[in-house]
């Protein structure tokens, strides 16, 4: 009996098992093998709470989301088309997310009466047998033992072989989709490069899995998912996160400074401290404050001697930073402050995710102290965004914030990475030397942008002190003049105003330029609004999508292209911010579409609410 | 930095020749500010004094501080400045320094901004021993702020916020730096200009974070806080100034000596022939166990008591510890002279790549 | 030839001289005069920067400003009727707040060569001689000498005599005002009881200058301010400041609770601190805290402990406290956090006035973390404002904010002081201890008004752990599950929104409750509006003025109350911020009018404004 | 305090009778997520196990953490507790404990919570001699935050965060709670229960801030760190147990002491007859310079070298000073007692009134 071979325009397949299991590499892996086969695609990685929770439990689960198609991919997927349970905890806590006609694909040693105590179940109440799988089909193997049996004969230590169990379900998985082994293999040959037996047992059991799906008759069906039609050229596979990095060291390069990077370790933050304390080569200091205060003060203090100071924090590290962000918009100094967003108040939900630091990045410090603000869209956005954040503090001389978050940290997607040579200049003009007879140096006086010169010690004939007290214009000596604070703090925000002169004109994502509803949004929401506006715009709704990367000062056009629509949907993870912003700005009734469970929009819900809040406020 | 960057550039093109610089050249335009009688003017001129001989070029000088009175110091010093946020001047000293070695950084506070909100950037620079100036201008007050109690008033303290006395024991500020790891560690006052200069030359020729105390009398909110040291009549019983290898001798004609007899130090009379300067401590500025005991010259008996210690002056300790900034700097230049300066489009493509036909 | 008396219904008076002439004394006394002879008033001191600049300069001018009347008054007044000016740098710092046809009384010997250099006039140029006085009315009196001709034959030292010169003017001054002399000079035997020829001298001094306003001609002119209708009862003279201690120690003692005070000092909140610390016989602990982190954490620590737990500070300070308070939120612990305001950003200008920390109030902490704010309007109002914050963040377990500020703070108006047994009950209920089998304790239980209940350490059976991690429903166990974040953030929400059936509905100040033009304000620009609308609707126009005490949550009637009105104007002390919250939550055109000199509106400055501002956007 | 508020009423009102309990009873009904085989297990495990013994009411303890694995410990103990925000536990310590000082509070913190975010807290907490119980649980990484190094970090640690290994000078804890004025100072270490249990109630016994450290092993991202203090085999020769009144001795078959020569602590054998135990250093719990230089049996030479300094586990050092609490409590008395409880209606009257009719 044949199996048939069934296309599919897009697939989510999700990985999951104990953190032991090596859940994050087998994805990654099958992803690789995707993205070479062309197909676009985006993953979401998902770790378990705690740093190493016991074994077998629901805590001690992670998991790993892929989407991937023939067609546009913008987010790692709502639930599931395949779910890989390694054990019963892995099935209790991901069950949730796997569609009404999903596949279960499950290791039964994983379900013996061990594994189902630690997961809750009860010994002998096993979820495979007891018929509460309803409409999913369930396909049950072995795969402790298949591989055990795969390599009987290998001199592997029993641990060894044990973990090679999920080069099976690569394996089988690869046979299901249609995908070749190859570069998986080389990659195991190049890993395993000085344990060759290790190598080869990986690879033994890969083609295990392969062949079992091959020969056994458990499956009637593998899929195939065509190529996607990309835009040709070179690609990589990038993390928000990484991205992130990769921005600032570009800024870095592009405006020949030193990179300073004060930080304090916070989740989802801390892997860009990690990835540029790896590029000293490049330049990078990284210095590990002692809290985030010291972590942006040092960052202020490194941008007062001419270095591209960058800080970057999370949660409550950042409202620690307020006041000393306040000193930087006072200085006239370059800063960028990153804020990888997450789960709040307060501490939280360190590993959920959020974008409702908004409003503090507007307004949390005391007194009128604007600050610019741009937000990445997608994981390799992050890149373009941190670049853009430099740019703007360098060349405005102003802090800016940068308001990434976890969902963009952790999340991957295929990369069209850019060249050095295509990369914008940043133009950075340090306040040259004087001899003594030139008259006095100003520092606190103003180009047409409103920006004052970064004059940094060690140049002669410009001695000068800056502070927090308000400053006189153009000399900057302290000044509690009434008239001369108006007018700074009217200059403050002017300097912040004037950027939307040097940022891109705000334009529609899809759908038409004037129509009955724009959906708006910000950060990493993206994905979901774009392909929920284009489902929309499929089943025939006039409806149109923009996305805010520029938040403070908005684009200067923005007021006109919203003037265009009847109706303003500004959906976001959090209890309604840029909505507040647009509202008072622009005195349109933006209706807010809000979500503040720690997860994205699923692009069915995001449809659903975008029809339900049309048709309750008309 | 082996990368060569545009600060480099700029630095290059604005080379001058060094020049001859007299103290009238380190004040700046602003017309000083404190109140009369202030201990504070007395400190901002020895350091002008000081400046023209340590060598440094006026650019390549910065003074970082906080808030408070003492803290408005940079305003009057004609060098690169900075009038930074309450207690936050170490930490962004850390950051010009590791960010520029070359340049020569000094960092002003008072005791509240350096042992109240301060305290804990303050303890972290001595452990790091970034290479830096530090001077603590301590009138057991906040100044600014028009006298509140500060960490370093005694117990007791009546202030604007505590009425009934305070109730909080202070801080030893040169034991507490000791216990951070401090490498330089230094006592001078406002009343004493020889001292106080040869005190700031000091700090600026060790090499890591240079913690200098000086007692500064704040004559509106707390005045005479320090005249038992600072008062020429008592001075002489209450006070020895430290010189590293010589003997602990004070009292009005050096009558009196310091000896240890195991680990406690006792005052003993040179007068009467039971004892000779041989038979004195040594004072050994390398010797940190010796330096833990003179700063506990502290907490000792009232005045007037045979034992009572006095207090010291002058260099506690000084030894010599790699600074961050050096090891910061080394490691950056190691990393590219193994690895190469970093390549960006290498980067940006990463460890694996596919191509899109 | 006789002296003319003329009845005028106000006048300001401006006390100034350099910071040891003893103005603020001079002021101080008047003040008390003028109050027992029955006239509405307000004040306001003007302290130098510095501690003590020096002597005769500019930077070193200490002025207090007195406006009374026998109508209402409600502001210490715009520019001043009569300046006095003890020297040179007097008159320079104050002379741009003299009515153009304002008389100047000024102390020659403080014009002498000297003072003129020290003032920066130049040596030989005195603005007495060289008319550039213009209109001005200047009467020149050697005051110094008069003074120590007056006490030649007294045993006093020069110094002491030198001192006692502020009473001259003040003698004259009663004598130009029509004022007793008895409550001075009761008051300095009370004062000098211990050094009666010193008493004695100021008494002479005192005379002196009452009997040379009679007997010189140098006056043409003296007046009288007839008694205002003030409702009958006892009053007492207060502070923004002092009013701000009394409401905290009323509260904790209608509460029954002890008062955990945990501060830092900081211009202009350190008054608040130093009063607190003498009141320990009233049950008050007040701990000066090593930082403003500290001093938060301290007052949730007592929170948590059953203290009423109080923190305070101003500008940076409260920068600092962003974390602490995102914590408070998510503990839901009562705690009140008072922020004097001051002229930001950064360390801004600590003397001046701002109101510019609405905003940072509202949104100044990472996630969603709604607190309650309320804002005092005058220096007595701080008593009720004070009350009230404490009053909601104990009745509804939530941080609140006070949001006060210098000018309020300093300044001191006639109070009809409340009595103990007329305040208000404040209803705190700790949960109660349970025994063994009572069933298990919910901590994150709620009442009808989202309200979880108070249970402090020492009660038996209610043990439990709270923290800043998101808190599960009822159990208050840590909860990563996405529905009951998005649950629990929705509560800590509604628990705040439904303190608005708790408070007064919004009210009408002046004029009616449907028109033409509203003009809504908040905090210490009461005085002003009050004033500037009621003297518009003398001259005819159709306004009315709203202040809103209760900023979040907003009164319930607020937004129909705003429907009933064409326009609406939003007077601020800053850059716009109550304007943008009224924007986009009543979408309302509401137009701002800012003034952000560190100083508040005069009068006449608001009403044209205002008219602008309609012409401009009618 | 004299003054009887609603917080005594609700204490009378809910009097219990004082329980006998076992250690179970301390266990909450949480299950604890600490990585399997972490060192904070066996510390939960004493302090549950020591619970019983301190003689107070379940209801009147108090676990106060701020953040880190460490910091999750107050969920695992069924007493009250706040898990906090990082570093900031001392202070929200220091006003629970300030405004009911009858309370049991004991602060569970990390060697990053306490000593780098929370390191002003810290050094003030031990300044004012809070009467609370401090038990810092040294792992040298952060391990919540997956494996950076911390101030207690020795230089050189590669972490995630210095894959180059780090470059700042550590923390000594000790010395850094010395140069504080701390008042009772000890160390011990996870993987010596007794010990741990007897410092527990060392700790709990002592008026004043206790500052415990307590060596743990973070078997995920810095295993091991202190084998040569754990590990049976080196122990005896790398660890000396400090007991009050007795002399400095150690070594496999205790065939060692430490003996001063003038200033100079020194490694000696008893074997050969040379010295014998009369010679040794006599540990005094209440000599502060004996303390100091025990403190320093830290940074001293390799294993292996005859002269190196075994670390010292048990009380350094424990002096009785007054604590902040109880002088708050005394001074708000003694106010009250003189002036007499405040008079809200005098209060709101202030110092002068007038009438109008
Ligand atoms: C964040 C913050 N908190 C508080 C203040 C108010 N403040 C300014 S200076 C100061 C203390 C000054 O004392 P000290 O450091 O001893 O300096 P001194 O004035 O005595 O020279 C305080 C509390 C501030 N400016 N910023
Ligand atoms: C304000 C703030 N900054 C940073 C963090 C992230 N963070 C949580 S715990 C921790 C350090 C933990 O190290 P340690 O105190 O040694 O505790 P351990 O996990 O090692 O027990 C950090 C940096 C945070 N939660 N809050
Ligand atoms: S207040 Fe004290 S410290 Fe400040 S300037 Fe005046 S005298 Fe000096
Ligand atoms: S990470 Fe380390 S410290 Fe944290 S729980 Fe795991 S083993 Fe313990
Ligand atoms: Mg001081
Ligand atoms: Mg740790």
């Amino acid at each position: 009996m044949g199996v048939n071979d069934i296309v599919r325009e897009k697939v989510t397949i999700r990985f999951a098992g104990d953190s032991g299991d090596g859940m994050q590499l087998t994805g990654s892996l099958f992803t690789n093998t995707t993205a070479l086969e062309g197909n676009d695609l985006r993953t979401l990685p998902e770790f378990p709470a705690e740093i190493r929770a016991p074994a077998g439990t629901v805590p001690g689960v992670s998991s790993f989301q892929l989407n991937f198609g023939s067609t546009e991919i913008m987010t790692p997927g709502d639930n599931c088309d395949v779910l890989v349970a390694m054990n019963a905890a892995a099935l209790k806590a991901n069950l949730s997310q796997l569609k009404k006609d999903g596949i279960i694909i499950a290791n039964t040693s994983g379900f013996d009466p061990r594994n189902l105590g630690l997961a809750k179940y009860g010994k002998d109440n096993n979820p495979l047998e007891d018929g509460s799988l309803g409409a999913h089909q369930v396909i049950e193997i072995d795969i402790t033992k298949l591989t055990q049996e795969s390599l009987k004969d290998s001199a592997l230590s029993h641990k060894d072989i044990e973990r090679t169990k999920n080069m099976f379900v690569l394996g089988l998985l690869y046979w299901m989709y249609n995908r070749p082994l190859d570069s998986t293999i080389s990659f195991l040959e190049k890993k395993f490069g000085k344990k060759p037996d290790i190598a080869e047992a990986n690879i033994k059991v890969l083609k295990e899995g392969y062949n079992f799906g091959e020969t056994t008759e458990v499956f009637t069906d593998k899929y195939t998912v065509k190529k996607a039609d990309i835009s040709p050229g070179e690609y990589r596979s990038v993390t928000g996160n990484d991205a992130t990095v990769l921005g600032l060291v570009a800024a870095a390069n592009q405006s020949n400074l030193p990179l300073f990077f004060g930080s304090y370790p916070i989740t989802p933050a801390s892997d860009v401290l990690h990835g540029l304390s790896r590029l000293k080569n490049h330049g990078v200091y990284t210095f590990q404050a002692e809290d985030e205060i010291a972590a942006v003060s040092s960052a202020i203090g490194a941008a007062f001697g001419g270095s591209l100071g960058v800080t970057s924090s999370s949660g409550p590290g950042v409202a620690l930073k307020g006041e000393a962000i306040g000193l930087a918009t006072m200085l006239e100094l370059p800063l960028v402050i990153l804020n990888i967003q997450r789960a709040g108040p307060s501490t939280g939900m360190p590993t959920k995710n959020e974008q409702a630091d908004l409003m503090q990045a507007m307004y949390g410090r005391n007194g009128e102290s604007p600050v610019a603000i741009v937000a990445p869209s997608t994981p390799s956005d992050c890149f373009d965004a941190a670049f853009e954040a430099c740019r703007i503090a360098l060349e405005h001389m102003v802090p800016v914030f940068f308001l990434s978050d976890g969902y963009l940290a952790n999340g991957t997607e295929p990369w069209k990475f850019p060249k050095q040579k295509d990369l914008k200049k940043i133009t950075v003009k340090f306040e040259p030397s004087r001899n003594g007879d030139a008259d006095k140096f100003m520092p606190y006086a103003r180009d047409e942008r409103f920006v004052r010169s970064w004059a940094i010690p060690g140049t002669a004939g410009i001695e000068h002190r800056v502070g927090g007290l308000e400053k006189e214009e153009n000399t900057g000596d302290v000044s509690y003049d009434p008239e001369n604070h108006q007018k700074m703090t009217l200059l403050r925000q002017a300097k912040v105003d004037a950027i939307a002169d040097f940022i891109p004109p705000q334009k529609i994502d899809s759908g038409n330029a004037k129509g009955k509803v724009l959906v708006l949004g910000w950060g990493s929401t993206y994905g979901s609004i774009r392909t929920a506006v284009r489902e929309l715009m499929g089943e025939g709704m006039d409806i149109s999508h923009a996305h805010i990367k520029y938040l403070n000062p908005l684009p200067k056009n923005l007021g006109e292209l919203i003037s265009n629509f009847d109706k303003v949907l500004v959906p976001e993870i959090n209890n309604g911010q840029l909505v507040k912003i647009i509202r008072d700005k622009y005195f349109v009734p933006a209706a807010g579409i809000n979500k503040i469970t720690g997860r994205p929009f699923f692009i069915d819900e995001l449809k659903q609410r975008i029809k339900d809040t049309l048709s309750s406020n008309s | 930095m082996l990368i060569k960057t545009k600060i480099d550039e700029h630095i290059e093109n604005g080379k001058t020749e060094p020049k001859e610089y007299s103290s009238k050249d380190f004040s700046s335009d602003q017309d000083v500010r404190w109140c009369p009688g202030c201990g504070d003017y007395t400190i901002l001129k020895q350091v002008q004094n000081v400046m023209p001989d340590i060598g440094v070029d006026k650019k390549d000088i910065v003074f970082i501080s906080g808030i408070g009175c003492a803290a408005r110091f940079p305003y009057y010093m004609d060098t690169f400045g900075m009038h930074s946020i309450h207690g936050r001047a170490p930490a962004i000293a850390t950051g010009l320094k590791t960010s520029r070695p070359e340049l020569s950084v000094w960092i002003i506070t008072g005791d509240g901004d350096s042992l109240s909100i301060g305290a804990n950037h303050f303890v972290q620079l001595l452990r790091r021993n970034v290479n830096v100036n530090l001077l603590l201008f301590n009138n057991q007050i906040y100044g600014l702020t028009k006298g509140q109690y500060s960490p370093t008033a005694p117990e007791g303290s009546v202030s604007k916020s505590t009425p009934y006395g305070s109730i909080d024991h202070p801080f030893n500020p040169l034991s507490l730096s000791l216990g951070a790891d401090g490498t330089f560690i230094a006592r001078t006052m406002d009343r004493d200009p020889k001292h106080l200069q040869s005190m700031l030359k000091r700090a600026n020729d060790h090499q890591g974070t240079s913690m200098l105390e000086i007692y500064q009398n704040c004559i509106v909110f707390n005045d005479g806080a320090f005249e038992l040291f600072t008062d020429k009549k008592s001075r002489p019983r209450e006070a020895i100034y430290l010189n590293d290898g010589e003997p602990l001798i004070f009292g009005n004609d050096n009558e009196k000596g310091i000896r240890l007899d195991g680990l406690q130090p006792k005052v003993v009379s040179l007068g009467d022939g039971k004892f000779s300067k041989d038979n004195l401590w040594i004072h050994d500025e390398k010797d940190k166990t010796k330096a833990y005991l003179l700063s506990r010259f502290f907490d000792q008996p009232e005045p007037g008591d045979e034992n009572r210690m006095p207090r010291p002056f002058g260099v506690l300790f000084a030894v010599n510890r790699p600074c961050y900034d050096e090891g910061v700097l080394a490691q950056v230049n190691e990393v590219i002279e193994r690895k190469g300066q970093g390549n960006l489009d290498e980067l940006l493509r990463g460890p694996e790549t596919w191509t899109v036909k």
